[in-house]
Order: C-alpha cells, then structure tokens, then sequence
C-alpha cells in the first residue's frame, strides 16, 4: 500500500516554531482480526525524524500503541518565516514518507 | 383495536399542514427496502405509534389507559418463579444488539438497558434516558407483585405508559422469557450489584 | 437524604459522579479534534474530484452543486436546496450521485455499489464529502428554504423527526428529544431546537475516532434508523433529504466549521 | 525474507540513503516489553525522580481508547529525551522523543489505550531520570449497539 497523503503545518508560535502534522498510517497492531477474520499483520511507524533547514532537531520512536492516521505537535525552538521544516517517517515494512513545508 | 381506530378519527382532522402519519407511511414504503431481518412490515404505524406520533407522546387520559389495557393483554407471564440469575442479567443489560438489519436472527439479544439506566453502580458509562436503577430492589423488596410488576415492565413497557420510550422487550420478540427472567433477578436479587 | 448521600461518597471512589464524568468527556472532545486526521481526507477527496470516470469518462469538476457547474466555495454550506434540473430538493450526497449519472453516465447501481466505506477504504461519497465540506469552511450555514419544494421538504423532516416506527417505536426525539439526555456517555443534543443543532450540523462530514472511518449525513441517518430496528432507507432518498434537510435548516446561520471529528 | 531482517535492511537502507541521518534505530527490546519494568530495563533506566516540572496534559477520562491525547512538556533544564509508557497496555512502552539542538522538550500525540491505565512520563536530563503519572479511564461511549 503506498503511503497516503501527509500534511504538516509549521508556524510561529509565542518564542517557538510549532509543528503539526498528520500521517495517513493504519498502525496496525497485529491484534486486530478483518472482516472475514484473518488476523492483519503489524503494520506501524518506527521512527520518525523532524528535521529544520536541513539539521536533525527530534528523533522519535514509536510503536503500534499510537493511534492510527497519527497526528503529533512539536515545538521547535526560535524559528523564522521560510524556515524549512521536514518531517519522514519509516515504518516496520520499509515504507517511508516525507512532508516539506515552509514557516508560515 | 376497535377502541384505536375510533380515537385515530377524532385526531385526523385536527392536523392539516404537516405530513399525517399516513402521508410519512407512504414516503417511508417507498423510501425503504428490506435488510435481514428488518422487513417492510416495521414501517407501519401500530395504533400505540400512530397515537403517540399525533399527540407528541402527550395522549388523553381515557384514551391512553383504553391503549394501556390493550398493550397489557400481550403480556405471557412464564410458569413458577420470575427470578432468573442477576449474573446473566448484567450481561443481558450490558449488551445492545437484537432485531437490527445486522444481527442474525438466531444470535442472542441484549436489553441494551445501560444505553438509558443507571443500573450497577460499577458502569460509569450508563445512560440517563430513563430513570435510575440504582436500590431498584433494595428499595422496593423482592415480593411476587414486585416481580410480576418487573417482567411486565420490561415485556411490554407500553401496557404502563403508553408512549414511554422504553421499548416493548418482549412483546417486539427482543428477549426470551428467560431473559427477562434474568433482568427481573438483575433489579430485585438482594446479592445484586444494583441493590448494593 | 444523609443515607444517599452517604451511599454516593461511599462509591465515589470507584464511581465519578455523573456530572464530573460528564464535565471531563466536555475536556477529552476538544483535545481530541485539536488533533483530528479529518483533513487527511481532504487530498484523495480533491483527486476523486478530478478524475474522469463512467462510460463518459469525465470528470466531476463540471458538477454543479448550487453555485455554477465547478464551483466548490460554499456550495456545501448551501445546501440541502432545490435543483431546477432534477425538480427536487438535494443534499451533498444525491446531487454527487446526480451528476455521476449525467455527467459521467454511471448507473445508479454502479455508482452506489459501496456507498459506505471502511477505515482501509473510505466510499467515494466520504471522500468527496470530506474535500466539498472542507471547500465551505467559515462560511454561514444556509441551506435552501425560498422554494415551495424547499418548505415542503422541511416540513416532511420535521414530521420524520418525530414519527415514531420500527420494531422498538423510536423516533428521533425519543434520543434527540430532551436536553440533558445521554446514552450511555454519549449526550445526545435536542436537534429541533437550533442551538444545539447548530454545533452539531457544522461538524458534519467528520472523522469518527473509535473506528478510524469517515461518516458522513446519509450515513448518520442509515445508521440512526438501523438502530430503530427499521428496514434500511435508500441512499438519497427524500426520506433521508427531508431529515438533513430539517436538521440544517434548524441550524441556520451557524458558520460551517467542518469536516469535524466524532467519537 | 522475514520481517526481522527486512526492518534492519530498510532501517540501513534509510541511514545510508540519508548519510547525515542519525542511525534511527528501533529498541525492539524495550518495545517488546510486556511490563513497565522490562521496558525501563530495555531503556537502560534505573531508577526515576518523581517531579512536578514534568506536566501531562490528558483527559481523566476518554470516551474511547482508540484515540486518546496525551500532550507532555518538561520544564526540567536540560531535558533531552521524553519517554511515553502505557503500564496496562500489553505492550507498555508507547514512544521516546530525543531532542536534539533546536528542538523543545514537548509533544503531543494520540494513543491507543486497551483499559483504565496510569500513563507514566519519563524525562532524562543531564543523565538523571524523573517520571510523572496520571490516571487515565477508558470507558466505552456510544450505544453499544
């Protein structure tokens, strides 16, 4: 399944840059059985990495414990307008995806 | 039913602007198709839901104990004792599947009465549509009347108040006499968690 | 009096009162859609919006929802309302299910195989509802009431409402019907009376937490009469128009804050 | 190939594609723990200070356990991890943020809880541990229907 749509929005927030994005993920936890009750295999994010013009600033690891289509907020420290701000993510299959966005 | 057809004839013309439960029973038999086990049969109005309906479940006195008494006479009373096991009842109580389009017809129904009493005082997520249960039996013992008052509530909740919103458990085919066995014990059984 | 109240301390413990439980479930909705993937949605909605389909292969983008043929800005917080073309009053959905069978030629069959879908597949209706809906946001609800057919239909909802049917001889209002009511935690608001519809009616399309779906008005209404243990409405029907349609118009004037986020 | 080595492969696969990259490892020990205790030992953690400048933001009670949001913020100086762990759920550590340069010691995030649980918070700061809880009650909303 190719990774569905991401969608981030960075601004600046009172002395921080506040980062909100949102990943189509199903973070299956390999307990849930399907319609005609087939157990669906674990399927979730790993890692996921936040990233300011270029520099590494959060390395997070998750697991199948966080909810589906996962939503997270960061707070980045100073921050100016056009700032580029990226954040991807690899999961327990291999899959990757990434979102760019500019400091509104 | 006779009594039902007579109060419906004073009702009818007193409505004229909005739809009459007539024209609705024609939009819904067009609108409508089977699923499972909920068949086009559902959308006709029974004289207890054509009276409710029309007076916005405020019906004359004379009238709604004429229905009540009617309602009263679907009530089948088993044999021997009306206490079941209040065990099987929190779990009938808890549960709210029956006569919907997705349930099978064989599978077991639940009361789904948390959706509207306080019961045990162990479920905090109960629902305040009806009254609470909470002492229901400690307040009011465990005597025969009491009993038959209960199976009869919960078989058919209209033949006492003939536009509660309570629905009629019995009467509709949801739950078995052994269920309702079972929710009688759940309210009046002295070792229940309703009457802690 | 002192026994109860001795009762109620004595299973506060285990047991929150009713009120504070209910004050916090006030505190878990708006953290929840502080944070709502509803706007995931919006992206293949606007894709599914563009794609040519149907035997005509084109697609929907000449669709016209009450604005012009292809405008989207607050054509969702416009309708319900009455379409000279099809000659009757239309929500979101069977306007999107009209012009898939002019524009793109599909049959009705077709076009409504699936028209509920699941958290791994959300139906085309659900996509395109999220994406429109989306298209109206801050924009002042106000759905069509100046056409004869436009009251009319208004009055067949408002009659729906409370007509009682089905094997347990539910209305609306036997949920909707009295402030302060809940099921199990659920509040249930009183939808005839426009500040509580109002909220509510601005949120919809939404994301439903608990299953991960998307859910929109023909489905709360397929849904609500499934559990009234009545046989199944027709998607688009007048039955189910007539119910969104009363349901909006109560909660005229309210700005569209959706697509929302539900249990 | 099975799941195991096509994670490390891809994991490395990720790193070298992104050579400036830090390693992003996964403690599939630490994850695959099944009590609070094995979590911590996985995570190389002793033992924690409780502290009040650890603030979790979450409802008392969740409607659902699909979806419940848990916002943190350290106000301990030098805060550079926050470590997330559910002690009921069966699999108790949920997720670990390491701030680097540039970044502030706070998240936000939707977990799924599988009961009434305490969420346990973990801050390491300066190679101290400290820890906050909160009570968290899942009940089921809806009509059951």
């Amino acid at each position: 399944m190719a990774a569905g749509p991401m969608k981030m929005r960075a601004s600046l927030g009172a002395g921080f840059t506040d980062v909100r994005v949102l990943m189509t993920h199903p973070m299956e936890t390999g307990l849930r059985k399907d319609a005609d009750g087939k157990i669906v295999p674990q399927h979730f994010i790993q890692n996921l990495t936040v990233k300011m013009n270029g520099k590494t600033v959060i390395d997070a690891q998750i697991s199948q414990a966080v909810s589906r289509n996962p939503v997270f907020s960061f707070r980045l420290k100073g921050g100016a307008k056009g700032d580029k701000i990226e954040v991807s993510w690899l999961d327990n299959h291999g899959e990757s995806a990434a979102i760019e966005a500019a400091v509104a | 039913m006779r009594r039902t057809a007579l109060a419906l004839a004073l009702l009818a013309p007193a409505v004229w602007a909005d739809p009459t439960p007539q024209d609705i029973q024609r939009i819904m038999q067009r609108d409508f198709h089977p699923r499972g086990q909920a068949t086009m049969e559902r959308v006709v109005q029974d004289g207890v839901q054509r009276v409710c309906t029309e007076t916005h479940d405020r019906p004359p006195p004379d009238l709604a104990k004429a229905l009540e008494a009617d309602q009263m006479k679907t009530i089948v009373y088993p044999e021997g004792s009306l206490m079941g096991d209040w065990r099987r009842g929190e779990a009938i109580a808890q549960g709210g599947r029956g006569l919907t389009w997705n349930d099978k017809p064989g599978d077991p129904a639940g009361g789904s009465c948390y959706n509207c009493h306080e019961l045990s005082p162990r479920e905090l997520s109960h629902g305040t549509i009806g009254p609470s249960l909470r002492r229901f039996g400690s307040a009011r013992g465990s005597s025969s009347e009491v009993q038959r008052y209960v199976y009869g509530k919960v078989y058919n909740a209209k033949a006492y108040n003939v536009c509660s919103q309570m629905p009629r458990l019995g009467a509709s085919g949801t739950l078995t006499s052994a269920q309702i066995k079972d929710l009688v014990a759940l309210l009046l059984d002295p070792a229940s968690p309703v009457n802690e | 009096m002192r026994l109860i109240a001795f009762a109620a301390a004595l299973f506060a413990s285990c047991a929150a009162s009713a009120q504070d439980v209910g004050k916090e479930i006030q505190r878990y909705r708006p953290m929840v859609a502080a944070g709502s993937p509803a706007e995931l949605f919006e992206l293949p909605g606007e894709e599914l919006w563009k794609k040519p389909q149907g035997p005509k292969n084109v697609s929907l983008e000449r669709c016209d929802l009450g604005e012009g043929p292809g405008v989207l800005k607050g054509a969702y917080a416009h309708l319900p309302r009455y379409f000279k073309d099809a000659d009757r009053v239309m929500d979101l959905e069977s306007r999107l299910l009209y012009c898939m069978s002019t524009l793109q030629g599909r049959s009705r069959d077709e076009a409504t195989a699936r028209v509920f879908g699941s958290a791994e597949r959300p139906s085309e209706f659900e996509l395109l509802s999220i994406y429109i809906a989306g298209e109206s946001r801050g924009v002042r609800i106000e759905p069509g009431m100046s056409q004869p057919k436009e009251k009319a239909t208004y009055e067949l909802g408002r009659a729906l409402y409370f007509h009682r049917v089905g094997a347990w001889d539910f209305s609306c209002a036997s949920c909707h019907g009295d402030e302060g009511k809940r099921i199990r935690m659920q509040e249930l608001p009183v939808l005839y009376k426009p500040q509580y519809a109002r909220p509510v009616i601005a949120s919809w399309p939404a994301y439903r937490v608990s299953t991960s779906q998307v859910i929109t008005l023909q489905w709360r209404m397929n849904d609500c009469y499934r559990q009234m243990r009545t046989p199944e409405p027709t998607f688009g029907s007048e039955t189910t128009v007539a119910l969104i349609h009363f349901l909006t118009v109560t909660a005229r004037g309210e700005p569209y804050h959706g697509p929302g986020n539900k249990r | 190939m099975n799941p195991l080595r096509r994670t490390l492969i891809a994991a490395l696969a990720f790193a070298i594609a992104r050579p400036l990259a830090a390693l992003a490892a996964w403690n599939k020990e630490a994850f695959s723990a099944k009590t609070p205790g094995d979590a911590l030992k996985g995570l190389g953690i002793g033992n924690a200070t409780p502290s009040k400048d650890l603030q979790i933001e979450a409802p008392e009670i969740a409607e659902n356990g699909a979806v419940v949001p848990i916002e943190i913020a350290s106000a301990i100086a030098g805060t550079s991890a926050l470590i997330v762990m559910i002690e009921k759920n069966p699999f108790p550590l949920t997720a670990r943020f390491d701030f680097k340069e540039g970044a502030l010691p706070f998240v936000k995030l939707n977990v799924k809880m599988g009961e009434t649980s305490d969420v346990r918070v973990l801050a390491e700061a300066g190679g101290k541990y400290f820890t906050a809880t909160k009570e968290i009650k899942v009940t089921i909303g809806g009509c059951g229907g």
